[in-house]
């Protein structure tokens, strides 16, 4: 693609933001030419300031920040300079838009959503009412709204989150702005809809001709949408060049590491490589490589001097001393060259199967449970009919996507929801309903949980020393109060956080460091069973790996057991024994990891491993997506089943079904 | 689908709203009755002309506060001076008053007795109409409509036990037909007729303008009561039209009128406007065209009407009158008239046996020292009422002062000699007007060492603590108490008794009285009827209807030999008193010996009436003023005049009346 | 939605009843000297009271009298009153004094809307500048000063300085009507100023606002098109029970300025022991807090599409 | 193409856009080439230290409530007349207990001797305001803190067990359905009028308002996964509430507190008014305002004294707590 014409320059950019009385500086110094009609991703971890950056084109920086240094040349112009909201109305939309990250809250609720599409095409495209309403009408069947005539006269709460966030791009490019900046477009949603979304974007772009900037976190998307990569970090463009060229030959340590500590790069059984530590506090001045401290292989002039670009390509510049003609040659990581090619694996080859083990010990049985909320007409199954196994020793894996029922599954097995139907049984006992104070306590000694978002996680107003103990405390698991800090001071090191952390406060750390709290918490107790209810969706890419790493070192350690719920299968074939795949509160196909991902059977699961974002360019480009459609089944006349296919795998379908999925494990 | 219902729930709202809206129609806006149609008489604009050469007002416009508000148009059902005040004007009584109080004739020419007052003939005037409330004539009044009133007081079931104290004491058989209805079903007593009142009850129509009443015993004042809203008519024939509920609860509207007004307007709690009533049998009487009833909120708001033009009468608080009276250049300040006594005389009443504040344990301490007629006289010498009357009068205060139980003016002598005026003649009590008569400063401290030494043998301990209690709401009964206290403290000292202000919620019956737990009330009575017998029976010694003795002061109780010796002498001079019916001047001279010895032995001691201060276009001293009855506030023969009257001109009133009354 | 309406319907007759059978309860521990006036309680003795009491049929135990009230009640008799004003039905005294009460209400309201709504919007959009510090100042003086206060200095101001009448009159219902109405309304002002803005500067912190600025939508399309509704969904639900609650009087204005109203009627009602009117009143009180309610959901309903009251069926695909 | 990449690359922001010679490097840091080129040691603990926020919740709340100048300025002039009114009556040339009626000395305008002159029977002013602002205050401090002590307990208990949910709603609804002051009669008239009836009176009719808000949050927080944690080490129920709950209610408990205080003393007057307030022996500046109101057009002294006091003590805590509310909104705290 021939990429000539720079739509939009931006040089030395400095923003800053007074935050509670000091300066904060979010972008410090970042430039970037953007190329007429080009894709490009931003990616890096939240804080890196990839947003605002963005932002600052569209004059939509928070009140209380401000480009301070700079230019960002836009048509000619210095937009840098532009102060009032009048100036900026010339920008916006028309020239450059923008799609938010939650397609929940970015819609007018009290609207009709045909007149927000309306709306935006009478202010930028010289039409009459009526032209504006067919444009709007036509646009929503574009985004692939199906039945658009009926659902423009439709309110947003009646769109779910994936056609809302088509209709929020409706309206975005309805402006047929020039440049579209996507922010974390897809982040809300599920990985199907996600895919498709991302597939949106790509039609879109060639039919209107925009230039795109994709914000992103996730590097899968990155390799499925982008051109062009620019992974920033602590305010700062530390690396830029084509798609390939940063994932298959990233040049900064930090790139490395981003990509590294990727789930779906790593072995099975091996840890996983990390970034150590957060990153740096922006209040503060930055001197030298603001990576240096996080990283291992750090040069002694990382501390001092601030590197420059050096050009590895012509269209790929990386910002480390690692590059300068003086540095001593560090070799790129092992993942990094398995990526490119360099280097196979062989998934699974040695993975030990508990499930296998013919003496193995049925910790946890769910047995035909069903969970409902609610009562009366509002009444919801949320969970329906599911039976499951867990053995000591395995990681049992649950995904689906939101509203699945998986979350509910996790907390019903540590009795925070009751169970309407069906029982669970903890060692052949049961613990649904009303059970003795004994087994209560031995319950709660034996199963615990870890929750998915680190910051609701812990009560922000106790100390670190009082959450950890609360379980022990409840219990009364300690001798005396020496006992009692010892054993706080030691789950504190096996999570890999310093002792004296205990006299602090929640909020005086970073998301992994919380989440770490959050496992010290429920390995204080000493249990045999862990529900891990989505432990790292909510985390950085960076975190993720020390977070997972951690998971399988507690395991291998203690022995643990984990029911491990995710909504993204790439993480779970890293991590997992068996997988069960949930949708709407019915598990569909359930079966060891590895064979699940070589023969998934179920239409949902397909769908499912179809829409994984992958971090290889060349595959994401490449790669077909299967949409699931649910009404391709037909139980009206024959009930389905749950049938073990396959020695350890289970799948839900009625007979001709299960008939055709034997015929496909034959071929 | 989502439109259709959001476009019920927006209908169902309207729907909802409007018929919310439609129900609050029902009742006419009050701005639209017959009141729009009546000349707007504080419009502000030119009287009519008025042919006399004094400038007499021809319309009258008044106020009264909102808590005054009537609660019944049925005059025989009220017993409260806010109905009767208007009622009376609607309907005559057989008898009524003239300025100096003498009996006149209303709706009887005229009455009397051939036995000593135990029978009394009414001749009852004729040509007198029944008329609505616009004037138009309904039907004669007859002499059965006074039996048809009698009856429904009687009838419990009928007026439900209201007015019924002063008949059931007076009249023959009065009694029992009460009780009789009283044991009958609702039903039955309401469907009752004249037939079983008539054969139980002393009282009879001759022929139609002939009433005669047959009393329990010789009652020489008798007519007396006759004032009185218990002895009115009712016309059967409205009892009928409007039902035994209706009638109780009847309306300006549907009632019907005697008397010299009739009700036109009446909006609740803000206005009401009496009409001259164009059939009234006294032609020759002078009469406003309207006389128009404000309702406000306070005193204050109406002073704040005075002063716009809107009243023609204010009665000013403490604040308005020290304003204007300080004020040598204030508008109003020449036009301070002083009001005439109200009717009430006010005691303070001695508790003789009190209790602790629990309500049970007797307070022997104070039991003791109030027994002791040197501590009660102590008190009755030694108090100075004036700072106390300052709060009523505080330009006049020894207008206030009583020396007396029974209320001046009430009877006289037949040489015109006032009876108050020989009490106090026999008290050798000679007031000047200028400071607390009674006042003895030596004998005061005389009887106060005598008391301390003879209570302190008995083991009093002094101080002596007297409990005084106050409603807790009136911040007025607050400010008077703090009065109280700093008099004794100024006038007996705080070595001999001190005085604790309490307070009660809402009953002082059921909270203080009947616990027994204050010292001593100071209270007000107003007569029923014109003989000293109302006033001094009500302390008598062991008799049941003595209501002060018995529910105030608990004589009955009190174990204290001499003191009820005290008592008994008393009640002795009383009923001997009483039992002189045919010499008025024996009988009254006998009362006032009664008196008298009550007042030396301080078994009550007399403290105040009420004279207070207004701005007014009308002279007091030509208005009806009776101190038993219900006749006061008749609209009748008022003179008036169309600016205020100046205080000299009040004085001159006040002069030209004592004349009069001489005469 | 007729099946919602019935259910909400029963549940809001369910707490008038509770409401109503407390006050009964409550009223008869009241002492019953309440039920004379002060010349009364002069002149008659225990045994004359007891008498009255029992022909009033205040005698009986409590438990008899609520159910004669309630089967008098479902039979449509409301009863009369005693005291305020001996007979008379007491759905005429009320109706007498609810009439002055709404319209004396209506036109406080209609100011008040017609002042305050636009205040908070003008507040809104000039954030920070010198009105919204103006109407900032003027809605704490009146929620923050006790309303004696803030009602006596305009009965000084009324009265004194611009000569207007000090009592309501009925003769001159225009003129003498301007106090009350204005310290009715001076206080609902500053309620619909206060919540109109701080509504409207909730939803401009929403991302669809964010949504609407990126489109290019001037502050003021913005303002219309999307903040002034979304502000007034709820304001939407209280709007019914102010209403309700305007019309049904106030005490303390009505009180101030002789106002022949439903306020002062409450408190003489209780005062004087009239038991029926009392009953009633708070029936009535009841019904209009309970039906506010149920008015301001279905109001809301009627705004925001995203509130289906019938709980299910709204569905639509 | 490579044209334009090459100017970019030029213009890159390399600290002045060249590449830095080993001279200048060295020049810049004072450190040789070979050891600037070479791995610098790491420090795993440093990185786990990096990066940790500075920032409390209290601490910012307190600050953000500091730049509230008018209002910072409105508690400071409170605490002063709420000092002053001790000092008041310290130096008042008369006692409250001694005061005497006397009739010489009525409605005279502030002066030298009475310095808010006398009242209608003639007692000093200036100690029965100062008085009066005493009884007030703590009328309205212990209102506060009694519908907040029940409020809260009664709140959590609300907002967390489900079963109690349909009975407090309705509790609420008879409560809130009909003006209060139909209750508020029936008690005066029932047991009278005191300090403490007046106290109980007010908390109870008003803590509800402070449960449903206290509710609404329990309802926020109590299935927040810090909470669902608790569940899950077995921790109980009081526990829950005090320990993980509350302490994130404590900013909202603050905020009624503060705004309770200027509604107590608005009901106190309006009840004075209304003849239903306090027991008239105990003056509060409701009762003053109320006595006021008959002389006030004569004797405007009489209303503004009170007047003022009132406004200054309900204003200053009305715009403290706004003024706290902001402070305590996380989203304010930037």
């Amino acid at each position: 693609m021939k990429k000539e014409k720079i739509i939009l320059s931006a040089k030395d950019v400095e923003i800053q933001f007074s935050l509670r009385g000091d300066l904060l500086t979010a972008i410090r110094g970042c430039s970037l030419d953007l190329y007429e009609g080009e894709t490009l991703a931003i990616v890096g971890e939240s804080g890196s300031g990839k947003s605002v950056f963005t932002k600052s084109f569209l004059g939509m920086l928070d009140q209380n920040g401000s480009v301070t240094g700079g230019s960002i040349l836009f048509e000619g112009e210095d937009i840098a300079l532009l102060k009032s909201e009048k100036d900026w109305r010339r920008i916006r939309g028309g020239k450059i838009a923008m799609v938010m990250q939650d397609p929940m809250t970015s819609l007018n609720p009290l609207k009709r959503i045909g007149q927000q599409v309306e709306e935006s095409i009478l202010l930028h495209q010289q039409l009459s009412p009526a032209e504006a309403r067919k444009e709007a009408l036509h646009m929503l069947e574009l985004v692939g709204i199906p039945d658009a005539a009926r659902r423009f006269n439709q309110y947003p709460h009646e769109f779910s989150g994936g056609m809302r966030q088509r209709v929020v791009i409706a309206i975005a490019v309805a402006c047929r702005p020039r440049i579209l900046i996507c922010d974390e477009p897809t982040t809300a949603l599920d990985v199907t809809i996600q895919a498709q979304i991302l597939a949106l974007i790509r039609d879109l772009q060639k039919k209107f001709g925009m230039t795109i900037i994709y914000i992103t976190h996730d590097l899968g998307v990155v390799a499925n949408v982008a051109e062009r990569v620019a992974v920033m970090y602590a305010g700062q463009i530390i690396e830029i060049g084509a798609a390939e060229e940063i994932f298959y030959d990233p040049r900064h340590p930090y790139s490395w590491a981003l990509l590294g500590a990727l789930p779906q790069l790593g072995v099975k059984g091996e840890k996983l490589p990390t970034i150590e530590g957060t990153p740096p506090n922006l209040f503060n001045r930055i001197t030298g490589d603001a990576f240096a401290p996080r990283n291992r292989q750090a040069l002694q002039i990382d501390y001092k001097v601030e590197p420059p670009y050096f050009e590895v390509t012509s269209t790929h510049k990386a910002k480390t001393w690692l590059l300068d003609p003086r540095a001593p040659r560090v070799e790129q990581p092992d993942s990094i060259k398995r990526l490119s090619g360099r280097m196979t694996v062989d998934y699974g080859s040695d993975t030990r199967h508990p499930h296998e083990d013919p003496n193995r010990e049925t910790l946890i049985e769910v047995r035909g449970m069903q969970v409902t909320f609610g009562t009366g007409r509002k009444k919801f199954v949320a969970v329906d009919d599911v039976s499951f196994e867990i053995y000591r020793g395995e990681t049992f894996a649950l995904v689906g996507e939101s509203g699945s029922g998986k979350t509910t599954i996790g907390r019903a097995i540590t009795r925070i929801n009751p169970i309407s139907a069906g029982e669970i049984l903890y060692k052949g006992q049961r613990i649904s309903g009303r059970i003795s104070k004994e087994l209560d306590h031995q319950v709660i000694k034996g199963c615990q949980m870890i929750f998915q978002d680190p910051l609701a996680s812990l009560n922000e107003r106790a100390k670190v020393d009082y959450i950890v103990s609360e379980g022990i405390r409840n219990l009364h698991m300690y001798r005396d109060e020496d006992e009692r800090q010892e054993m706080v001071r030691k789950a504190l090191c096996e999570v890999g956080l310093l002792p004296e952390f205990a006299s602090r406060f929640p909020h005086e750390f970073s998301g992994g460091q919380r989440q770490r709290i959050g496992i010290a918490r429920a390995l204080v107790m000493k249990p045999e069973f862990i529900v891990a209810d989505e432990p790292i969706s909510a985390l950085d890419v960076s975190i993720r790996a020390q977070v997972l790493n951690l998971l399988n070192e507690l395991k291998a350690t203690y022995g643990l057991t984990y029911l491990f719920i995710a909504h993204d299968l790439s993480v779970v074939r890293f991590i997992a024994d068996r997988i069960a795949v949930i949708y709407k509160g019915r598990i569909v196909e359930l079966s060891e990891a590895e064979e699940l991902f070589r023969h998934p059977l179920h239409p949902y699961t397909r769908a499912l491993l179809s829409a994984i974002p992958e971090p290889d360019p060349a595959v994401e480009r490449n790669k077909r997506l299967v949409v699931y459609d649910p009404s391709v089944h037909d139980y009206t006349e024959e009930k389905p089943v749950w049938c073990e296919i396959l020695p350890g795998h289970f799948v839900y379908g009625n007979a001709a079904e299960l008939e055709s999925y034997r015929a496909a494990l034959q071929a | 689908m989502t439109t259709q219902k959001r476009l019920a729930a927006l209908l169902l709202i309207a729907a909802l709203l409007v018929s919310v809206a439609a129900c609050t129609k029902t009742p006419a806006p009050p701005n639209t009755g017959p009141g729009e149609e009546v000349s707007d008489p504080n419009a502000g604009g030119p009287q009519p002309p008025v042919t006399q050469t004094a400038k007499e007002l021809k319309n009258w416009v008044t106020y009264l506060t909102t808590v005054n508000e009537m609660e019944t148009f049925n005059i025989l059902y009220s017993q409260n001076n806010k109905e009767l005040q208007v009622l009376t004007n609607c309907i005559d009584p057989l008898i009524t008053h003239d300025s100096y109080g003498n009996m006149i004739p209303a709706a009887a020419e005229s009455w009397s007795t051939e036995d000593n007052g135990k029978t009394w003939t009414f001749q009852i005037r004729p040509g007198i109409k029944w008329v609505d409330y616009q004037g138009n004539p309904m039907a004669d009044l007859v002499a059965s409509d006074w039996l048809y009133g009698l009856e429904w007081v009687l009838n419990f079931h009928k007026n439900e036990a209201k007015n019924t104290s002063m008949p059931t004491e007076m009249i023959q058989g009065a009694a029992e037909y009460y009780n009789y209805t009283k044991e009958l079903p609702e039903d039955e007593g309401k469907a009752l007729g004249l037939d079983t009142f008539l054969t139980m009850v002393g009282i009879e129509a001759r022929d139609e303008h002939t009433l005669v009443y047959t009393c329990l015993a010789p009652m020489p004042y008798f007519p007396t009561l006759a004032t009185y809203n218990c002895l009115y008519p009712a016309a059967p024939a409205l009892i009928e039209e409007l039902g035994v509920d209706g009638f109780r609860a009847c309306t300006y509207d549907n009632m019907w009128y005697t008397g010299p007004y009739t009700i036109t307007t009446f909006v609740a709690e803000n206005e009401k406007v009496l009409t001259k009533n164009p059939n009234y049998w006294d032609e020759s009487c002078k009469r406003f065209d309207t006389v128009t009833y404000k309702m406000v909120e306070s005193a204050d708001v109406a002073f704040q009407m005075y002063q716009a033009g809107q009243l023609d009468h204010v009665d000013l608080t403490e604040s308005n009158l020290t304003t204007i009276y300080n004020n040598e250049r204030h508008e109003l300040h020449n036009n301070l008239a002083e009001a005439r006594p109200t009717k009430y005389s006010y005691q303070i009443h001695l508790c003789y046996d009190k209790n602790l504040e629990d309500g049970v344990t007797p307070d022997d301490n104070w039991n003791k020292a109030v027994a002791n007629e040197a501590f009660r006289l102590a008190w009755y010498y030694g108090l100075d009422a004036t700072n106390y009357l300052s709060r009523t009068n505080f330009i006049n205060p020894q207008k206030c002062a009583n020396y007396t139980y029974t209320m001046n003016n009430l009877v006289s002598f037949s040489d015109g000699t006032e009876y108050t005026a020989r009490v106090r003649e026999l008290l050798g009590i000679n007031p000047d007007g200028q400071s607390f008569a009674r006042l003895d400063a030596e004998k005061a401290q005389a009887y106060k060492a005598q008391a301390m030494e003879e209570l302190a043998a008995q083991g009093v301990t002094f101080p002596v603590q007297a409990d005084y209690y106050i409603s807790g709401s009136s911040q007025t009964a607050l400010d008077t108490a703090n009065v109280l206290k700093q008099i004794f403290t100024d006038c007996l000292g705080d070595d001999f008794c001190v005085l604790n202000i309490c307070t009660y919620i809402s009953s002082i019956a059921n909270e203080v009285r009947n616990p027994k737990k204050a010292s001593f009330y100071i209270n007000g009575w107003g007569a029923d009827y014109g003989d000293p017998q109302n006033y001094l029976g009500q302390e008598t010694y062991g008799e049941d209807n003595a209501y002060y003795s018995d529910a105030y002061s608990k004589i009955n109780d009190a174990t204290d030999p001499q003191l009820i010796d005290t008592y008994r002498q008393y009640t002795q001079m009383v009923n001997e008193a009483a039992a002189i019916v045919d010499d008025m001047d024996a009988r009254y001279e006998a009362y006032a010996q009664a008196e008298v010895y009550m007042i030396e032995h301080a078994l009550v001691i007399p403290w105040y009436k009420n004279v207070a201060w207004q701005v007014t276009h009308a002279n007091d001293y030509s208005k009806i003023y009776a101190l038993y009855g219900c006749q006061t506030n008749r609209f009748v023969n008022w003179e008036t005049s169309e600016d205020a009257y100046t205080t000299a001109e009040y004085d001159a009133f006040a002069a030209a009346y004592e004349t009069g009354a001489k005469q | 939605m007729l099946k919602y309406t019935i259910k909400r319907l029963l549940q809001s007759l369910l707490t008038v009843f509770v409401v109503v059978t407390i006050v009964f309860l409550l009223l008869r521990l009241m002492p019953t000297d309440y039920y004379f006036t002060e010349d009364e309680l002069i002149k008659l003795t225990d045994e004359q009271k007891d008498d009255i009491l029992q022909a009033a049929g205040l005698k009986d135990s409590a438990f008899v009298q609520l159910g004669r009230f309630y089967a008098a009640v479902f039979r449509g008799d409301l009863g009369t009153s005693r005291r305020i004003m001996n007979g008379k039905p007491v759905t005429e005294v009320i109706g007498d004094r609810f009439g002055i009460s709404m319209r004396m209400g209506c036109m406080a309201l209609i100011i008040s809307l017609l002042v305050g709504i636009p205040m908070g919007i003008l507040q809104a959009r000039h954030k920070d500048g010198v009105f919204d510090h103006l109407g900032t100042a003027y809605t704490i003086f009146i929620n923050a000063v006790p309303r004696l206060v803030s009602y006596s200095l305009i009965y000084i101001l009324g009265v004194r300085l611009l000569g207007l009448p000090a009592m309501y009159s009925t003769r001159q219902t225009t003129t003498s009507s301007i106090l009350p109405v204005v310290c009715l309304a001076m206080g609902s002002i500053a309620g619909y100023a206060l919540w109109m803005r701080r509504y409207m500067v909730d939803e401009m912190t929403k991302d669809y606002i964010k949504l609407a600025r990126i489109k290019g939508l001037t502050p003021r399309g913005i303002m219309f098109r999307h903040v002034l509704r979304n502000a007034f969904v709820p304001m939407a639900q209280n709007l019914p029970t102010t209403f309700l609650l305007t019309i049904g009087g106030s005490l303390l204005v009505e009180r101030f300025f002789s106002v022949p109203g439903m306020g002062p009627l409450l408190t003489n009602s209780i005062n004087r022991y009239d038991t029926n009117v009392v009953q009633i009143l708070v029936m009535l009180y009841a019904s209009m807090g309970v039906m506010g309610m149920f008015l301001g959901d279905l109001l809301m309903s009627a705004f925001d599409p995203r509130i289906r009251l019938t709980g299910k069926g709204g569905e639509s695909r | 193409m490579t044209d334009s990449i090459q100017t970019m690359f030029d213009e890159m922001p390399d600290q002045g856009g060249r590449i830095y010679s080993t001279d200048a490097l060295e020049q810049m840091t004072g450190d040789s080439e070979e050891n600037l080129f070479s791995f610098a040691e790491y420090h795993p603990e440093e990185a786990e230290r990096t990066g940790y926020s500075d920032y409390s919740y209290w601490k910012s709340v307190w600050r953000i409530f500091l730049k509230k100048k008018f209002a910072v300025a409105m508690v400071i002039l409170f605490l002063a007349v709420f000092i002053f009114s001790f000092v008041a009556l310290a130096i008042g040339k008369y006692q409250y207990d001694n005061l005497v009626p006397d009739n010489r000395q009525m409605f005279i305008s502030p002066n030298r001797e009475y310095w808010f002159g006398t009242d209608n029977i003639g007692r000093d002013y200036w100690c029965q305001v100062w008085y009066a602002t005493q009884t007030s205050i703590k009328l309205a401090a212990i209102v506060a803190l009694g519908e907040c002590v029940v409020g809260v307990v009664l709140g959590c208990l609300w907002g967390y067990v489900r079963k109690l949910d349909r009975f407090f709603t309705e509790i609420y609804n008879i409560l809130y359905s009909v003006p209060t002051i139909i209750y508020m009669t029936l008690i005066a008239l029932m047991i009278g009028r005191s300090f403490w009836i007046m106290c109980i009176t007010l908390i109870l009719f008003h803590w509800i308002y402070m449960a449903k808000n206290v509710r609404n949050l329990v309802f926020m927080y109590r299935d927040r996964e810090y909470n669902l944690a608790s569940r899950c080490l077995g921790t109980r129920l009081g526990t829950i509430l005090s320990r993980n709950i509350l302490p994130y209610l404590i900013s909202v408990i603050i905020l009624r507190l503060a705004l309770s205080i200027p509604s107590t003393i608005g009901y106190e007057t309006t009840l004075s008014y209304l003849g239903l307030g306090l027991d008239v022996n105990t003056p509060s500046l409701g009762i003053l305002l109320r006595n006021s109101r008959a002389y006030f057009l004569d004797y405007p002294y009489l209303l503004i004294f009170p007047a003022a006091i009132v406004s200054i003590v309900t204003v200053a805590f009305y715009l403290a707590g706004n003024a706290f509310s902001d402070a305590a909104d996380p989203r304010n705290h930037v």
